[in-house]
């Protein structure tokens, strides 16, 4: 159960806010932390707001260091944070490889 | 650089030296081997320029996960150029957001 | 559509480890890589192995890679390159691109052995051109022949950091500073005292304040931090530098155990997000597994086991071997791994300070603040001898699971025993030859051979060597102390190379006799 | 008592309905079963704001949303929900897929909407990138697109500052009649929420809860999978379709490609957590290269499914329950509830204070299976 009206401290801009974190999107530290007091308590709610991890990389770099900056912000532990789900495919695949797929008969 | 020989390794198998352009300009790798790899060796840091910050980028993970070496490759954008073998010819471009054209500045 | 006995995906030494234990007990094996090259890390790792001679020890990475894949062919497991695994579907079908197509494949058994992600850490300039992962700076060095810079400076001092600093300074590269956040050295003191000794300066609890430049790192700054990671103001240092190598971690990369709706959990005692697995990496999912680093990070050493582990209870699983025969044969493999799991640096160790080894000898607090044992230390460690003529001295402080120093040496003068963990002692009884095979096996470096006396006023200390260009004899030079910094000039007796020594060349120099205890490496003096 | 009303389902409905009630300073509990605010069909769409194609009894919602609505929400929700207007083209390549537009094309004509059947070269001039396999098409100038994933959240962050009270992981499994009106709902976990009103818009899940004060909806749940590529420059704006269904999304603001899909297997799905199919995306990916061949290099870099709650007559119940007083329905939205979820929302929380809804919403009673 997660109550999305529980009190957070206050947000503070920090100096370190226009860092990236996200590398494909250049998403920063400071709109992940206001994105957090905005409501998205969970990473895949980020996902879904900011693009974190949503670029050509899938998150392969960014997805633990958003975790933490999220954790932190709501006061939590990051290993209780559940990360996005993972998805096909693992890598970046042409159209026209995936229209080509297709099944050697069982021999 | 090369590593011409190696303590453990001793030299590397390498392809043939072949030639490619980037943004235009002739320059030689090996055939076969990772174009990130071919460019670093011809002193070429910077792969291409982010779309929001226009920032530079360049090899850092170089095993094709991170996508940040990502260049227009024969027309291609989004190539991971480090997991990308060097084929003779090949029309290699600084990628500026996902285009080879340069915000604001002349096409290519 | 096809079917497979098992697929494995990932031919790392998990991957490829279960894929021989399937197929020695008549399983049909296909394994799938996305690499060019098979191996996974193996053929980054140009270091010999920690461990016993039932784990490979003593042999390089890259060697054991190719022992693995020579064995695996030999039982006609097929194993296919450049094939990345992009789905894993209910029924256990896979879906997987091959050069320009995408197969549909399906597996009675499926073994997930992806291995890991590097961790990052974010810095203003992180994102220049120039700052890689340790993984990078590995793959271009070890498989492309590419330096990753002139000078590098070395964020993480885990193993991984320790590895590649090494392995920058063997490729041709500066190392000129190792820096971590953390209080102490994280990996093998070993490790550290072999980068330390060439003269890299351990920076702990230090971080980096920011990377410089304008389209690729030119410098960089690092500035120590308090007890809540914060940078203490005047702290402060530069370094020019071209590189900037980020060794801070790995994870499990366990997205596909995930997309296959395997049950997960963060478990932070394993880094990260990992499927749950029972003793024998079986998921949730009945017949799909999960081994080595994508079901907890340890080492290479430890990934192969849990692969044979997996791949003898997939062969219970469909019938090719009995589960009496199944759990006979696990648990010699997991009497193998509880072996490597013990020591200082066992998983179950992670976070606890230590204070004395397993003999009760004081850890040297200098090599974990520094990353060499301090002078006033190094005596009270049972590998430090002193005898008259050529002995070994043995620098080994701490407990980590590695025995081949005990079976290198033909005249037994070193002992370890049993507890593979023990520190290597000296058996002052038995006559050592100065042959110098216990040198040449140390997969830490830590062995040296001394004659502290040769009597006419100097002294000989052999050491190991991995560098080019290899000094000849005759080569007058300075002799550095464990410390990396000048004890005295030095000149080189002998060099002695061995296909026995795999690469690591004997360096004997003669220094005078006061400095015997001190001097542990040697410079040219054109490079000095 | 808990809010005046109870939401049950935070997908873009039920915080569309949040953030309406909320702004007219009614008080108001939203109760979302899993993690995450819109994990079903609210973030798994091809994004469409378009009302070609629509059946009629819907029309008057799309209408009513893209004239008073969409234009305007990026601002009302303080978020960029990447709304775009610059049309909608139905794709065919057959007589029998000409047949079908004529007919969606005619009864939506016969409502009011400006939609029109084209030629082939008249699409290749609204969309240059389209193949020659294209031989007709139905061309709607004032549909378009918007971005789900920031609609959503956007519904949701504006309800959420506006006072209304949202929590997650608290799935409801019963409703509870009090003195011969519905004011309960019971958790899974034995919490029960107390309100005068209770809104069910929990997609699928809704049948199971309204079964408990004795109301069916025919539904079933079929699964969706969509899929996104990476980012290249912008081609086009236009939203597309099929005359088959077979794959439906447009380009985003972002640059990336997002499509829906459909295998013809959808209804077939295994029941519990959504699992992409491992020939869908294949199958999307030869349909879109044969209206687009030049998008064949395009990179797809992750595909995603969701349940979406199929109502027999594939239209949505949006209705007051009269027998079950306090009891307001909201699902069966079958895959095109995003682009009507703005109006939807807005009428919602009309019938919750009892006003007159902007659109009529008869025709979309829960009792119209009988």
């Amino acid at each position: 159960m997660n109550d999305r009206n529980r009190k957070l401290k206050p947000f503070v801009p920090q100096p370190d806010d226009d860092l990236i974190v996200c590398r494909c999107e250049e998403i920063t530290k400071g709109e992940i932390r206001r994105a957090v007091h905005d409501g998205m308590f969970t990473l895949t709610e980020i996902r879904r707001y900011l693009r974190t991890g949503m670029g050509l990389c899938q998150g392969q770099t960014c997805t633990k260091l958003v975790k933490g900056i999220v954790a932190r912000e709501l006061g939590v532990r990051p290993d209780i944070l559940e990360p996005s789900t993972g998805r096909a495919p693992m890598r970046p695949i042409a159209m026209e490889v995936l229209a080509k797929d297709r099944e050697e008969k069982a021999t | 650089m090369r590593i011409q020989e190696h303590p453990i390794l001793g030299t590397y198998q390498k392809g043939e030296l072949v030639p490619f352009t980037l943004d235009g300009k002739t320059l030689e790798g090996y055939a076969g081997e990772p174009i990130a790899m071919a460019l670093k060796n011809a002193g070429i840091m910077v792969h291409r320029y982010t779309k929001k910050e226009h920032k530079p980028r360049g090899i850092f993970c170089a095993i094709g996960r991170c996508t940040d070496c990502v260049m227009v490759v024969n027309g291609q954008p989004n190539v991971r150029t480090c997991i990308t073998p060097l084929e003779a010819g090949m029309d290699i471009r600084t990628q500026y957001g996902v285009t080879a054209q340069q915000p604001g500045g002349k096409a290519e | 559509m096809k079917r497979y006995d098992m697929i494995v995906i990932g031919a790392g030494p998990a991957g490829l480890s279960a894929a021989i234990e399937a197929a020695k007990r008549g399983m049909q094996v296909v394994v799938y890589d996305e690499n060019a090259k098979p191996g996974g890390q193996l053929f980054k790792q140009i270091h010999k192995f920690f461990g016993s001679k039932e784990h490979k020890a003593k042999i390089r990475g890259f060697h054991i890679g190719e022992e693995l894949l020579a064995e695996a062919s030999a039982l006609g497991v097929q194993v296919v390159l450049n094939a990345i695994v992009i789905g894993l579907f209910p029924e256990k079908e896979i879906t997987v691109k091959i050069d320009s197509h995408v197969e549909h494949i399906k597996g009675d058994t499926i073994l997930i052995a992806t291995g890991a992600s590097e961790n990052m850490v974010t810095f203003p300039g992180w994102t220049l051109p120039g700052v890689i992962g340790a993984g990078a700076a590995q793959t271009m060095m070890n498989l492309h022949g590419t330096l990753p810079g002139k000078r590098v400076l070395m964020l993480g001092s885990g193993n991984v950091g320790l590895v590649v600093s090494f392995q920058l300074m063997q490729a041709g590269c500066e190392v000129v500073a190792l820096a971590d956040a953390a209080p102490r050295v994280g990996g093998y003191g070993v490790h550290a005292a072999k980068i330390a000794r060439c003269g890299v300066p351990f920076y702990l609890s230090h971080t980096i304040v920011s990377a410089e430049g304008e389209d690729c790192v030119t410098g960089v700054t690092i500035g120590e931090v308090d007890a809540s990671w914060q940078i203490i103001p005047g702290t402060e240092k530069h370094f020019d530098v071209d590189t900037i190598c980020l060794a801070v971690g790995l994870s499990p990369m366990s997205k596909l155990c995930d997309m296959a709706g395997c049950a997960m959990e963060d478990n932070p005692g394993k880094a990260g997000f990992v499927p749950v697995v029972n003793a024998y990496g079986e998921t949730s999912i009945p017949g799909i597994y999960a081994a080595g680093d994508v079901s907890g990070i340890e080492e290479a050493s430890s990934a192969m086991i849990e692969g044979r582990i997996a791949g003898i209870a997939a062969a219970a699983r469909l019938g090719f071997i009995s589960q009496e025969e199944c759990k006979a044969q696990a648990a010699q493999q997991e009497e193998a791994l509880s072996g490597l799991r013990q020591g200082m640096f066992a998983p179950g160790m992670r976070g606890k300070k230590i204070t004395e080894t397993e003999e009760g000898v004081a850890i040297s607090e200098n090599l974990l603040r520094h990353g060499f044992v301090a002078e006033d230390e190094i005596e009270r460690f049972p590998g430090v001898t002193h005898n008259i003529g050529v002995h070994p001295v043995i620098e080994c402080t701490q407990n980590i699971p590695c025995n081949p120093c005990q079976d290198a040496c033909p005249k037994h003068c070193i002992r370890i025993g049993s507890n593979i963990t023990a520190l290597p002692s000296v058996n002052p009884e038995q006559r050592c030859t100065g042959c110098g095979m216990c040198v040449a096996s140390c997969s830490g470096q830590a062995i040296f051979l001394v004659n502290e006396d040769c009597g006419d006023g100097t002294a000989e200390i052999t050491l190991p060597y991995e560098f080019l260009p290899l000094p000849e004899k005759g080569n007058k030079g300075i002799a550095l102390g464990r410390d990396g910094k000048t004890v005295c000039s030095a000149e080189v007796v002998q060099v002695r190379s061995a296909k026995a020594f795999d690469c690591t060349h004997l360096l004997t120099m003669k220094v005078p006799k006061e400095f015997a205890g001190k001097a542990r490496f040697f410079r040219k003096e054109e490079q000095a | 008592m808990n809010a005046e009303v109870i939401i049950v389902g935070g997908g873009i409905i039920g915080c569309a309905a949040a953030y309406h009630l909320a702004k007219n300073g009614v008080s108001v509990l939203l109760l979302e079963s899993s993690e995450n605010i819109g994990d079903g069909g609210s973030t798994r769409n091809g994004g469409g704001v378009r009302q070609s194609g629509r059946d009629p009894r819907e029309l008057p919602l799309i209408m009513y949303a893209i004239q008073n609505i969409w234009p305007k929400l990026s601002d009302m929700l303080d978020t960029n929900v990447e709304y775009c207007q610059h049309g909608n083209l139905r794709l065919g390549s057959t007589p029998q897929h000409k047949a079908i537009l004529e007919g969606l094309t005619s009864r939506a004509a016969a409502c009011g909407l400006d939609v029109r059947m084209i030629s082939g070269d008249e699409a290749r001039q609204l969309n240059p990138y389209l193949s020659e396999e294209v031989s007709c098409a139905s061309w709607c100038p004032t549909d378009g697109h918007a971005n789900p994933l920031m609609a959503t959240m956007g519904y949701y962050k504006m309800a959420r500052r506006l006072g209304a009270h949202i929590i997650s992981g608290e799935k409801v499994v019963e409703l509870r009649k009090i003195k011969g009106a519905v004011r309960q709902a019971v958790t899974v976990s034995g919490n029960v929420y107390e309100g005068d009103t209770i809104i069910l818009a929990a997609g699928y899940e809704s049948r199971f809860i309204a079964s408990t004060v004795g109301i069916d909806i025919p539904m079933q749940p079929v699964l969706l999978e969509t899929l996104v590529t990476e980012a290249v420059a912008p081609m086009f704006w236009q939203m597309l379709g099929t005359a088959d269904a077979d794959f439906y999304g447009h380009q985003t603001e972002h640059g990336s490609f997002v499509f829906g899909l459909n295998s013809g297997l959808e209804p077939y799905a295994k029941p519990g957590k959504p699992l992409s199919t491992s020939i869908a995306a294949s199958a999307a990916c030869r349909g879109i290269m044969r209206y687009f061949p030049s998008l064949s290099k395009i990179k797809v870099v992750r595909s995603w499914a969701g349940w979406m709650d199929s109502c027999a007559d594939h239209v949505p119940v949006i209705s007051k329950v009269e027998e079950v007083p306090g009891l307001i329905l909201a699902c069966g939205f079958t895959g095109h509830g995003f682009g009507i979820a703005p109006a939807v929302g807005l009428v919602l929380s009309q019938l919750a204070m009892g006003q007159e809804t902007a659109v009529d919403l008869s025709a979309l009673r829960y009792d119209r299976f009988q």
